[in-house]
């Protein structure tokens, strides 16, 4: 029986339950969940597969291996973490729709086929959204509308991409899958959405920040990592994701040193993790993918970590904009205490966990000779370093006092916050346990003098230049504003870029951007006018209209009757 | 280049500015990381390195590398505000 | 349409006598019309028309009120069902009696041709009933317009 | 006994209709209709079962053998539409909404129940008829009862809706009739059966070809396919709200039939679509309902309206697999319609529970509900899921007969507007979610007795089972598709 239940499916039925339950039966209840997931899951044989006819595909909603495995073992931690870190949370929305989209994190790991994985895709979208929708503001609809169209669209290509690849291939099993075809550029490019690539990125930035503190801390964890599993799975080695995952390591981190809100610092911040892991995904050798694994696992407790403390901090404040913050290291030392071991295993000093699984990316990158990409990985490492490895402590609890005086966080986020924190530093110091679960066979040694030499004097001297820029005040100061991504694409047209162009390029633009948009906007008028009731689509016609079409049709089908007669 | 703000703020609750905020540990801090920066550059010199670049084997090129990609990044995205900074309320 | 004020038909004499002779002869017309359906012209829905016209008349010249005392609205309504629940039950007594569904040939074992000229003759009867009561039903539904 | 299911399947409710009027008390009336209703599924399902072991079941009214006799004939489509309209009903009829939002005056319940069973009856009849001016007769029973049952509607609308309802239901039956007569006219046969072996022949008889238009166009107003779907909104929209789930669920999936029945029965996919090349006259009406509906069901303030609106784009989806004309495409359209039937049914329910309570069906009336009513607001997103086609629910697997159906036929364009229009599902169905879950509650209410809610969720629970579970609607769909395409099994 236990078998027999798809990997996933105890918190997505479970979280069903949850309504039904009160108080700390509730809590003990929804904690219990990913723990019995977790069971259910080591308890599976380590290869194991269950395979399934429908609609007469062949189908395997199950598919044990090591690579899934991993992946599975920690989306159950950061499900276990995400509930502990939202216990005090009384939203039954959030409750439910975290537990099912963790719940679908998990069942899509799993997936041993295109459609299994498509169902679970959707199925995360839409249950994440809710997370958005729970911060009720106006902001926070619009953000969770823009990232529900996205994260959709994002499915649609791969179901259709799947459906073509079926039609070429006659397979829909999930394995590699190379760009080969049309059907299977199509799923790289739905990946891609989810995965956050450069261009396709700013749904993160978007939406993430809107979510409420809790929200957040789940959000971080699942969709973006199960991309990263989906595009080890189907392509590993394609050669185009080391240029992708390299720009999408160095180009966030300028925004990340601009932004004001430390919640969307942090957005880009994971943006920028995901680039390592991407970067390791398209070397695709034993030990870059090792390293993309490894990475993946470390990366969602330190990036869950940094997230609580954001989201104790706006849980507290009710801000995390970093012009309204300073000083709070008074307030809430051990926020700041567990803030400060996020930092320093996202900005990989040795001893902590990011140390132990950036540098097998690092070194497999040097051992395949990928210059450019290992230039610029260092380049990021030391950007990493800037701004979570800084800026959010920095700007969140030390820096300018700015009188803020509150309370610790809460008992259940500070417990969250610790586990967390202690598995940053565990895994850091004991990494034999990570390197076991990895998909392959591991011969690597992160601990020898080069690495640690090379990688404390990156960061030490990232730190002096900190001082330094600082002190002479070339540091950017934190304002308050916004700072324009891939977003104001689509939500503020051309017209701006053109003002800094210089007036003629301004004339010709506003003269395109201005006929674009109005084609657009004429477009989305009419159909708005056209089908709104009282239009001609959205009203019934009069009776005699409506007559009068029906005779037009009856018109239509007999002068094709007509001209086909003489067969 | 904008204004920046007053470096220090009185702290409008008048109480006792913490362990950090005391210029004197502010300047152990520096001191500090000075010296083990020193100290890293300085462990280059005992012991042979293993870059897969000969680059790397240059003595304190990380150093120099963390030092200028830092300076770098911040520079340009300083530079860069000037294009994409704008008001709170943009979208809205 | 409206209907006249009945007061004013009551009061004329000519037209009180002449109906009461009328009707039972209109009656009695509709009755062989029904009967004769199945081998002369006619047939149930003739003759439920006529039945019908003769209470209509009834109602014109005496009034709604009286109409209704005499054929009160349940009744109408309650035949309209008999009358269609006759016509099936044949067909469904054809299938008891083991032929197919309206096979009246069944209905007597000895001469399937007697048997033919019963069911349409029961048959006829239920289309009558209901004819009849539909027509009064849309009767009383016309004139009680505007009084309620 | 049981050789006259046929016949008796559709006698049942027509004789149980002027039982109705004998009864009289309402709570009786109420109990006799849920068990005739009852009664007639048990019926069709046996009638499913035995069609699918032992063939096409044929039966000769009164005797009179084919073609000259009426014959009721069933083959796997019809067994199958049989169960969908008899499995609705029996859901509908006993739930504790039926008279929410009926204009019934005191003590006349029972002609309404009546009028649900003849029409009830009439559906039966089209659906199990082999004679086509039976099925006229039958189309004429259904319209006229449910003109009677949509003017019972609470608002004064209902009345006109009824009334252009009525009339463009009496142009749709002329020109039916029409159509038939000018069949009879060439070939001296009303039999379908009988047609079928008669009209190759005749093909090229310009009556017969103004015959099939008058038929198609007939059919097509009653199925209210794109620019002839105008009746619709209105009617759905007035209607009581229990009778716009019956009546959604179940009218337009028999005038689906009928025009499947004469396409493929009576003419022949190869005249059809291979000499008169008719795809490429209904595929882009199919098309342009599936984005017209949904755009217009995105705009609507009445929830009764946008599942009108939404119903359009469904009988879109469901012509597009009549336009395939092969097994996947019909087995979608087919699939469609009996999915199609039990979520629109959900939903149309749901929304007859919002009425019971808050005795409006806008919008803004389930705003907040979330929390008040959660397992009718439940029902409301799970049946939209199903709209959208959501994978799990059984909208999924309609649309992906659809796509295939269309990737097979080498249209893809075609699968890539199918995708298309259900974003634009998305977009009224979140509307939906949203106004219930994150709205201001406008109405203190509680949730509905379970004599309301439980045969919503039958039916809303019913679209996840048959998400997951395909083999009895699949398999019947496809064993249709294969009988209507006269492929032997």
């Amino acid at each position: 029986m236990i078998e027999n239940l798809p990997p996933g499916m105890i918190l997505i039925l479970g979280a069903l339950l949850v309504p039904f339950l009160r108080g700390r039966v509730a809590g003990l209840y929804m904690l219990l969940l990913p723990v019995l997931g977790l069971a259910q899951l080591l308890a599976l044989p380590d290869q194991y597969s269950l395979n399934l006819e429908f609609l007469g595909y062949e189908l395997q909603p199950v598919r044990v291996d090591r690579l899934s495995r991993i992946f599975g073992i920690i989306f159950h931690l950061a499900a276990f973490l995400s509930v502990l870190y939202s216990l005090h949370v009384k939203d039954r929305i959030q409750q439910v729709s975290g537990l099912a989209y963790a719940g679908a994190g998990i069942g899509a790991v799993f997936a041993g086929d295109l459609i299994t994985l498509f169902i679970y895709w959707e199925l995360t979208a839409i249950t994440s959204v809710f997370l958005i929708w729970a911060s009720r503001t106006e902001k926070a609809h619009r953000a969770g509308l823009r990232y529900l169209v996205v994260q959709v669209l994002s499915g649609v290509l791969l179901l259709a991409g799947a459906i073509m690849h079926y039609e070429e291939s006659g397979s829909l099993a999930f394995g590699h899958l190379g760009l080969g075809s049309t059907g299977t550029q199509l799923i790289f490019l739905g990946f891609g959405i989810k995965a956050a690539f450069p261009l396709l990125h700013n749904w993160l930035q978007d939406a993430y920040p809107q979510a409420t503190p809790t929200g957040t801390v789940f959000l971080s964890a699942f969709t973006t990592k199960l991309s990263i599993y989906a595009l080890a799975r189907g392509y590993a080695g394609t050669d185009i994701l080391i240029p992708i995952g390299a720009a999408m390591t160095a180009f966030p981190i300028f925004f990340a040193v601009l932004e004001n809100d430390l919640r969307r610092v942090l957005a880009y911040s994971l943006n920028n993790q995901l680039g390592f892991m991407v970067v390791g995904v398209g070397i695709g050798t034993e030990l870059a993918l090792n390293g993309t694994a490894a990475h993946a696992f470390a990366h969602i407790l330190y990036k869950a970590l940094l997230f609580m403390t954001m989201g104790a901090v706006l849980h507290r404040t009710g801000t995390t904009k970093a012009t309204d913050l300073g000083g709070l290291y008074k307030s809430m030392p051990w926020t700041t205490f567990f803030c400060l071991i996020g930092a320093a295993s996202i900005s990989a000093f040795p001893l902590f966990s990011g140390f132990v699984s950036k540098s097998m990316i690092l070194t497999a990158a040097a051992e395949e000779h990928h210059l450019g990409a290992f230039l610029v990985l260092l380049f990021a490492s030391a950007g990493v370093l800037h701004h979570s490895g800084i800026k959010i402590p920095f700007y969140g609890f030390f820096g300018h006092d700015r009188g803020l005086r509150t309370r610790e966080a809460p008992l259940n986020m500070l417990l969250a916050m610790g586990c967390a924190a202690a598995l940053c530093v565990g895994l850091g110091v004991w990494y034999e346990p990570l390197y076991a679960l990895l998909p392959y066979a591991v011969d690597f040694e992160p601990y020898n003098v080069t690495h640690v030499v090379t990688q404390l004097q990156l960061l030490l001297f990232a730190l002096a230049a900190f001082i330094f820029m600082y002190k002479v005040h070339l540091e950017p100061p934190e304002i308050r504003a916004i700072h324009l991504d891939t977003d104001w694409f689509y939500r503020r047209a051309g017209k701006r870029l053109a003002l800094s162009l210089g007036a003629s390029v301004q004339s010709l633009w506003a003269a395109v951007t201005g006929s674009a948009l109005g084609v657009a906007g004429g477009l989305g008028a009419w159909v708005a006018r056209v089908h709104r009731p009282g239009g001609p689509v959205g009203e019934p016609l009069p009776s005699g209209k409506s007559a009068l079409w029906a005779a037009l049709l009856l018109f239509a089908f007999l002068v094709l009757a007509l001209l086909v007669s003489d067969i | 280049m904008e204004p920046h703000p007053p470096q220090n703020p009185p702290p409008p609750t008048g109480d006792e500015p913490g362990w950090p905020e005391r210029p004197k540990n502010v300047r152990r801090l520096i001191a500090l990381t000075i010296v083990l920066c020193v100290a890293a550059v300085a462990a280059d010199l005992f012991y042979s390195k293993h870059g897969h670049y000969g680059f790397e084997n240059i003595t304190g090129f990380h150093a120099l590398y963390g030092f200028f990609s830092y300076v770098g990044l911040v520079l340009i995205a300083g530079q860069l505000r000037k294009f994409l900074r704008r008001e709170e309320d943009y979208y809205d | 349409m409206s209907i006249k004020p009945p007061m004013r038909m009551r009061e004329k004499v000519l037209l009180r006598v002449a109906s009461k002779a009328f009707i039972p002869l209109i009656l009695l017309f509709a009755l062989y019309v029904q009967f004769h359906g199945d081998f002369g012209p006619g047939g149930g829905f003739q003759a439920g028309v006529i039945f019908a016209a003769g209470f209509v008349l009834f109602g014109l010249i005496f009034g709604l009120e009286a109409l209704q005392q005499v054929v009160p609205w349940s009744i109408v309504e309650r035949a309209v069902a008999l009358g269609l629940l006759v016509y099936g039950g044949v067909g469904v007594s054809c299938i008891l009696r083991g032929g197919r569904f309206l096979d009246y040939g069944v209905l007597d074992h000895h001469s399937p041709m007697h048997g033919q000229h019963l069911g349409i003759l029961i048959i006829e009867l239920g289309v009558g009933l209901t004819v009849a009561a539909t027509m009064l039903a849309i009767f009383y539904a016309m004139a009680g317009r505007g009084r309620a | 006994m049981s050789e006259h299911l046929s016949a008796l399947i559709v006698v049942l409710p027509l004789l149980a209709a002027p039982v109705c009027l004998l009864l009289r008390q309402t709570r009786m009336v109420r109990a006799w209709t849920s068990i005739v209703a009852w009664a007639c599924l048990c019926m069709a399902l046996t009638l499913l079962e035995r069609v699918h072991t032992g063939g096409v079941i044929t039966y000769a009214m009164g005797g009179w053998d084919p073609p000259l006799g009426i014959e009721y004939r069933l083959d796997a489509l019809n067994a199958y539409l049989l169960v969908i309209v008899t499995a609705i009903a029996s859901v509908v009829f006993p739930s504790g909404v039926i008279l929410t939002d009926t204009s019934l005056p005191e003590g006349k319940a029972h002609l309404y129940f009546a009028a649900l069973l003849l029409c009830l009856a009439g559906l039966l009849g089209i659906t199990s008829t082999g004679d086509l001016f039976n099925v006229f007769v039958f189309v004429e029973i259904t319209s006229l009862s449910s003109y009677t049952l949509i003017s019972l509607g609470k608002n004064r609308q209902a009345l006109t809706a009824a009334f252009s309802y009525l009339v463009m239901g009496t142009i749709g039956g002329t020109f039916l009739l029409v159509g038939i007569g000018f069949l009879y006219q060439v070939t001296g046969t009303l039999n379908m059966n009988d047609l079928a072996l008669r009209l190759p022949e005749l093909l090229g008889s310009r009556t017969i070809l103004a015959g099939f238009a008058f038929l198609m166009v007939g059919g097509s107003i009653k199925l209210a396919v794109f620019p002839l779907h105008q009746w619709l909104p209105n009617a759905y929209t007035h209607a009581p709200a229990a009778v716009s789930a019956f009546i959604a669920a179940t009218a337009t999936k028999v005038s689906y039939y009928l025009l499947a029945r004469i396409i493929f029965t009576v003419f022949g996919a190869a005249f059809v679509f291979d000499a008169l090349h008719l795809h490429w006259l209904l595929m882009p009406l199919a098309i342009a309902a599936m984005f017209a509906g949904s755009l217009a069901a995105v705009f609507q303030t009445d929830l009764k309206r946008l599942l009108a609106y939404s119903s359009i784009a469904q009988i879109g989806y469901m012509t597009l697999g009549l336009c395939m004309a092969s097994e996947t495409g019909l087995t979608g359209g087919i699939v469609h319609l009996f999915n199609h039937a039990l979520m629109k049914g959900g939903l149309f329910l749901a929304v007859a529970c919002v009425v019971m309570r808050t005795g409006s069906s806008s919008v803004n009336a389930i705003s907040g509900l979330g929390r008040k009513m959660p397992l009718t607001m439940a029902a409301i997103v799970v049946g939209g899921l199903s709209l959208i086609g959501v994978p799990g629910t059984a909208g999924f697997i309609s649309k992906w007969y659809l796509v295939v159906g269309a990737l097979e036929r080498g249209w893809y364009a075609v699968s890539v507007l199918i995708l298309l229009s259900s974003l634009i599902a998305v977009v009224y169905v979140w509307r939906l979610v949203e106004t219930a879950f994150f709205g201001v509650p406008e109405h203190e209410v509680c949730e509905v007795p379970w004599t309301s809610w439980l045969p919503t969720w039958i039916l809303i629970g019913a679209t996840l089972v048959f998400g997951i579970w395909t083999d009895v609607t699949v398999g019947g769909a496809s064993a249709a598709a294969r009988a209507l395409l006269g492929v032997t099994p």
